[in-house]
């Protein structure tokens, strides 16, 4: 079960657990937390939905392809649906390598794929009102290959 | 029978997650014009769809029992 | 104390939660663990010992210069000292940031900068002998600006 | 009086982390002299010096009451 979409707050540590290798000497972890202001505006709070079982399918093949480019990585990757509130936690991703600068990029990779291909939606709720949240790459719908340089700037 | 889901911006314009039809035999964008015709008020502009959990083309045609959903730009992380 | 020089097991979520705030979107850790093998050779427990005074004084500038190069940026580094087994932590860096590029490349600056110019030290212990482990970058001794390429590849 | 630190396998060779010394007036590379002459196993290739916990050059004087620290390169993280 590295792979999964949670209804309760997620525990960064048990998703840190499950990549734990002796090989390893490197694990990084990305944290996506609920952030007061976008672009200026305030944030309420979101709520997040999920085609869960596609969700869980796309999470694996994510992991399936860092495992492919970098050597020895393990992955465990959470995503939180339902309301969440700031500095809530939304998704965790950690990754161990036997190497520092693989954990790194690996895990980078990870969450500008999960913005591309997993079926995991957000609703912003505003003073003003509510809105789902389209892509946030704002650019081609969805890039199968790699994220270009300018989606990373995000 | 199909089923046919509806996530984000598309279920609150369809007013359910799921419903059931048959649309056997007929393409992904076969099928998006039916939904816009049921559902004037649903856009599917930039939307994928997924057959059976897998991001499927326009051309791809469903069987009987196989699942589509229409996703949206996704906008997890 | 957001940075400081442990004699106790680090708990990951304790570092995390010196850097959350409002304003960030994105949390990036860097567990840096025990690996078993390093060149083939079998690791069986390190030591560690730092200069604990000086080594918490320099942990605080690597924060500060993060703090000048990416805005927003908040760091917690806790390094571990005394003995450490197989996959045991011996440094956590947590840093949030309100996008998540700036998160990464700060997290990966900062595990850098601690093996240039922290006063840390590890000794290997393997079965047929021990030995105080040197520069690491495996080039000059104490280079004062950003790490070169080629320090980033280990 | 100054303190004169050592650590890693600095520490090995000298046999002790701290010793007292009067090294008042003597520059960095004197006193690295002086420790090479009274610790003949010293090996302070590649070993920088701390005056009062910051890196210091080899020019550098000692003043009363500061405490010096040999710096082998560092392997934490």
């Amino acid at each position: 079960m590295n792979y999964s979409i949670a209804k309760e707050p997620i525990i960064v540590q048990e998703v840190i657990d499950k990549v734990v290798q002796r090989e390893a000497g490197a694990i990084t972890t990305f944290i996506g937390t609920v952030r007061e202001l976008t672009h200026g505006k305030k944030t309420l709070y979101l709520i997040y939905e999920a085609y869960e079982s596609m969700a869980v399918k796309k999470l694996e093949q994510i992991g399936k392809e860092i495992k492919e480019r970098w050597d020895g990585a393990d992955v465990a990757i959470t995503h939180r649906v339902g309301k969440l509130d700031i500095t809530d936690i939304a998704v965790v991703i950690a990754v161990s390598t036997p190497h520092r600068a693989d954990a790194y990029e690996a895990n980078r990779y990870a969450i500008e794929r999960i913005k591309e291909i997993v079926p995991i939606w957000k609703k912003e709720h505003w003073e003003d009102g509510q809105k789902w949240i389209g892509n946030q790459l704002e650019t081609v719908a969805y890039p199968t290959g790699k994220p270009e340089e300018s989606d990373l700037n995000e | 029978m199909n089923k046919v889901l509806f996530f984000a911006h598309l279920k609150d314009a369809v007013g359910e997650e799921v419903i059931e039809l048959d649309t056997n035999g007929k393409s992904v964008v076969e099928i998006k014009e039916l939904m816009k015709e049921k559902y004037p008020a649903l856009n599917l502009e930039n939307v994928m769809a997924a057959i059976n959990e897998e991001f499927a083309s326009d051309e791809d045609i469903l069987q009987a029992g196989d699942t589509i959903a229409f996703i949206p730009p996704v906008s997890g992380g």
